[in-house]
């Protein structure tokens, strides 16, 4: 989809300053890694930014996202402070979640982010239960939810599927397929290749995306958020993407001989953090940019200044 | 903190699944961010009618039942819960819970503090444990003890109606995840209980008897087992200090320990296997307080270490009863050996107690 | 399917002497019940018989059945001993579980027949398993698993659907779509009445059978069976049936107003005991009858007489 | 039953993850029944190697990773058992386990039992405990006790690379479901390991060191750090009887409640919380055994009351460590207050045990 309306200039500005913010975030993060000050794996979505950025451009800031392990594009696409992302990855008390959760539990319920879990599948109907108390306030609120093609595989996820339909819930699936659970190919977890064919009879619209292009997810997201704020029920999408990095960790990992550098490189070439760049006059972007960086090396800074946290908090929150 | 066992002003005698159902809706009544849904809720059945009424008169968006999918339906009530509803989350047998483990441990315990506290899951997890009459190896068991394992979860197991209604609307105004543990065979059973809204606090154990021979504790409907063993004692002269915990995390162990200091000698019998059960945990933290200060007889009671056979000449033998509970008490007492309670009178006694289908 | 083969007079006769068994076991056990001699819940399948006899008929004795805690026609008609099954729900040590397991444990292994469940759904991964290791041995056995409407919401199920396509393992999957889980209706539950649709994304052979005709049942499996027999993998059958007695216990309970007894009685016009019975010469049916009135009076003599288990079993079986 | 301490013939030193994998392969060979399966066993980084080399020498029918299933794969590896196959599910976090705890419970722990003895489940479950790092909430927990509980499940935790291999091989060829836990921070530990394929019968309690002053059981890796604890308790004149329990179903209480019977102090660590947990097992039994001969000092150590946190400023103060368990020893065993022994030192110890990352 083409159309002018997704490309005007300010929806360009925003999707790239987004696009942008999440793979400096990245790349900071994997710089930093080996110095030891993170002290937390990290899972990141380095190549697969878009999806995160192109649905969460349409949010309205009460809606909800639900992200996982790898939610760091979630978490940031959805507004989340980059400040209090960083300190929690370094286990500071400035952190999201107070130094508690890592990189694995990013939290900000004020930016409506719902907490990421580090067991797949999970979120997905912690998630279906947050829409359906947005139902039920009436206030045309929408939950998504972000998880992988191997989480697509859990009961719980086809359960969750029956029942927001059932309840006509305001809820997005968004399936980010990158064909691996950790090193494990699709071919050795799923049987037939139809999982959006498989979601459709639970009776929601369910549609397949191929490109990585944002402007495509955007639109296809547009039209199911509209129907959804007004009582249409649920949508699904499945998002063909790739991982660039490893599983965990900052590096690449094509040496392992599990996947193919090449196939990469295919999804290098639609890259849209650099295919939004090139869209953009050039001074226009290179302030975004400046912006951006200085955002990032705030946030850095945060999190080394910021404290770790007393002992006593250890006994803190068991219990509300 | 008044009690279940004397009927005052604003009081009736009610059942103890009549006392839930009177919970619940009051509850729903006061704050319309509690709901309540489950398998079957909405039948006409009600589980055993304790959710009798909801339906009509609160309507099918704040009770309903669900497909059979125990898993994403207890992470559909966190959800809820974080988005600040109060969800009472209903499974008719407690052995069903393993099916939603993943999400009430790794989940539900564990959002406020991996979170930073910046979320809360006020939920209720109902559950009720079956016995007899063929219930067998998948209808039977109290697991409770692997909920008192896991920080972030409280978990209760009234006795008595009006310890079921109390502690219902403790639970769904707590904060917490509140795993609520109810026993099939008491929910025939009345006992006074008050008109008013009113919480019974988690934490506080209740004597159901005093003594000064040997300390009991009765978990669940052990309880109620226990207190007939106690009659059967007073028989052979031996008094029983009678404790019901009723709420197990938290553990009223101040209690507990204060009468085992007096008697020296502490039985626990519980309504589930004794192996890292909450019979453990509580001989444990006797010991641990009191083991120093001189010899401590002890001893726990439960399900037989074995999976719960159907055949009633077999599940006869599984379980605790006052007979053999009696037995156990007056053998750490130091009774002497040979003591036969008459088994009539046992049984007599405990058919009293149980009005409902064994 | 009307063909010939099909309505053999061999054929006839073994579909009914099997039909005509589970319906009086079935009725015997309601006669006894409210003697309080069976200490058991029972879950009567009256009604529904012409599912688990249809393909069980073309099972080999090699082969394996899995049912549920209303696994009694599945057992009989896979061949298990009506005595060991009354003793069994009379509680007592001739039972084909020593008394242990009741009326929702019934097995029989040297009958190819896995132990029954009261959990449900939680059979429906076992039997997978058992058609993986049947596929290792390379036989030719396949396993056949019944489950209800209600099972198939649970995340299980929809995991082996998946694993056992994956691994093209030789087992049938029988959804028993009685259209009630206890007394909830279908449309509480399901989102959508796509149920085979679903399973075919699967990439499996995935058929819908309404009338409820044996023959037509019969039929349908009698190919994928074949086929997997051969290799071709796992395929699915979605029977509609009724229940024509209340979940659990010995009654009727149109009364209590979550279903229609017309309903039933549309059911009960396509009933195919009677329908076969009618199709069988006079005397023959006569013959069988007999047969089984004398093989089901023998059972429950036989429970009556089996003694109950000595205490010390208690604690037999607990560890192999 | 030879040790894991001294090297002797037809020994190697071994590492911990290494006998893991001799063990599996060993019996592989030798049963062509036995496959290995879960997630992620066969690719590259095999389980942080406790799979290697599998899938090339026994193929992809009997080592193959699974999609992410957790619950049906249990009951796939509960069918295949039933079949009289023995299969090894492997779960690289014990987390993991509360996805498929309806199986295990409810179909595994059953089925010999409440199928009259007619079937058996031979099975291996293989789940490691994760610790430092950041693994925090959901990738760090001991969850043994809830496997105890249940009556039907064994439950092993072997703690060198001995006992590794022969607890694997009796794990294997045992005809009921095992529940194997292994330790992350484990896996680089070598110790000498036979080369011929052995068993470490079950229910037999290793003595790691002799004592007289204070009984500490140590389960899982918790026995490598009371064995520094010991050390540091060594200095100030305190002699530990220290017992691995090496398997926690069956469960050698004999040996326990022999030595606490000499040394009336007992510190039970456990890698897990406390709260109904392993310790409040050995705890009670022994109080129950030995409470009634006279004073008795009883103490266990876990994880802290709270969920993990990933932080390492907190996660320092969520485990015991020699340090700890060395002070809470001394006080036991009525030491002077105020001994702290020199962290250096015990951090040291710690470390040489440990070669691997924290
Ligand atoms: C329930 C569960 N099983 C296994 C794991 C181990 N694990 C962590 S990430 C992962 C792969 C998930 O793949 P996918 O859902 O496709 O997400 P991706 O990492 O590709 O973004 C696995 C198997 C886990 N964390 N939780
Ligand atoms: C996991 C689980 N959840 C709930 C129940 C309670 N229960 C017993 S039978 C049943 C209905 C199952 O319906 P279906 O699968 O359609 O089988 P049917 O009884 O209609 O043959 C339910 C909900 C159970 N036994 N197990
Ligand atoms: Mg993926
Ligand atoms: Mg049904």
């Amino acid at each position: 989809m083409d159309s002018p309306a997704l490309k005007s200039p300010e929806t360009l500005v925003r999707l790239y300053r987004s696009l942008y913010l999440v793979r400096r975030v990245e790349e900071r993060v994997a710089e930093i890694y080996p110095t030891d000050r993170i002290k937390s794996p990290v899972h990141l979505s380095i190549g697969q930014e878009a999806i995160a950025v192109g649905i969460c451009d349409l949010l309205r800031a009460d809606d909800i996202v639900s992200g996982t392990y790898r939610g760091h594009a979630t978490y940031l696409a959805k507004g989340g402070d980059p400040k209090a992302m960083l300190a929690e990855m370094f286990g500071k008390v400035g952190g999201c979640a107070r130094g508690k959760g890592g990189s694995m539990h990013l939290v900000g319920l004020e930016q409506g982010i719902l907490g990421c879990s580090a067991v797949v599948g999970t979120n997905v109907p912690v998630a279906a239960g947050y829409a359906l108390a947005l139902k039920r306030r009436g206030r045309g609120q929408v939950a998504a939810v972000f998880y992988g093609d191997g989480a697509s595989e859990e009961g719980c996820v086809y359960e969750t599927l029956n029942f927001a339909a059932l309840h006509k819930l305001p809820i997005l699936f968004i399936c980010e397929n990158n064909f691996f659970a950790i090193h494990e190919p699709l071919h050795r977890r799923w049987a037939a290749d139809q999982l959006t064919e498989r979601v459709a009879t639970f009776g929601m619209p369910a549609r397949r995306i191929t490109s990585g292009d944002i402007f495509e997810i955007r639109d296809a997201a547009s039209g199911l958020i509209d129907a959804m704020r007004d009582g249409g029920g649920p949508a699904f999408l499945e998002c063909h993407t790739y991982r660039w990095r490893e599983h965990v960790g900052p590096a690449e990992d094509y040496a392992a001989g599990y996947r193919a550098r090449t196939d990469m490189e295919e999804w290098e070439r639609r890259d849209q953090v650099a295919r939004l760049a090139a869209m953009l006059p050039e001074a226009e972007r290179r302030q975004i940019e400046a912006e951006i960086e200085a955002e990032v090396e705030a946030a850095v800074a945060y999190a080394e200044a910021s404290p770790f946290p007393a002992a006593e908090e250890l006994h803190a929150h068991v219990f509300a | 903190m008044s009690s279940p066992d004397t009927l005052s002003a604003g009081m009736r005698s009610l059942r103890y699944v009549d006392a839930l159902r009177e919970a619940v809706a009051q509850e729903m009544r006061r704050d319309p961010d509690v709901f309540c849904f489950g398998l079957d809720v909405d039948d006409h059945r009600a589980i055993q009618g304790s959710t009798q009424g909801l339906l009509d008169e609160f309507g099918p968006d704040r009770c309903f039942t669900t497909p059979l999918s125990e898993d994403a339906m207890t992470g559909v009530a966190i959800g809820a819960a974080m988005a600040g509803m109060r969800p009472i989350h209903v499974h008719i047998r407690m052995d069903f819970l393993m099916l939603c483990m993943n999400q009430l441990v790794n989940m539900a315990a564990k959002a406020h503090y991996m979170y930073g506290g910046s979320v809360k899951v006020p939920m209720v997890v109902r559950s009720m444990i079956g016995k007899s009459w063929g219930q067998g190896a998948q209808h039977s068991q109290g697991l409770h003890a692997m909920f008192m394992h896991v920080p972030g979860l409280k978990v209760v197991a009234p006795s008595n109606a009006y310890d079921a209604k109390g502690c219902m609307i403790a639970a769904i105004r707590d904060d917490n995840p509140v795993i609520f543990m109810e026993h099939r065979l008491l929910y025939p059973i009345e006992a006074p209980v008050p008109e008013e809204p009113f919480m019974v606090p988690f934490g506080r154990a209740r004597h159901m008897r005093r003594g000064d021979d040997i300390t009991i504790v009765g978990i669940s409907n052990m309880a109620v087992e226990c207190l007939r063993a106690a009659s059967l004692l007073e028989e052979v002269g031996l008094s029983v200090d009678l404790i019901d915990p009723v709420s197990l995390v938290p553990l009223d162990m101040e209690t507990i320990v204060a009468s085992v200091a007096r008697t020296r000698r502490l039985l626990v019998v519980d309504n589930a296997w004794v192996s890292a059960g909450a019979g453990a945990e509580i001989a444990a933290q006797v010991a641990e307080q009191l083991g120093g200060g001189g010899p401590l007889a002890i001893r726990r009671m439960g399900f037989a270490p074995t999976t719960c056979p159907t055949t009633p000449a077999l599940e006869a033998h599984f379980y605790p009863n006052p007979l053999t509970i009696a037995k156990a008490a007056h053998a750490l007492a130091g009774g002497a050996g040979g003591w036969e309670p008459d088994p009539e009178r046992a049984r007599l006694a405990y058919q009293q107690a149980f009005k409902g289908p064994f």
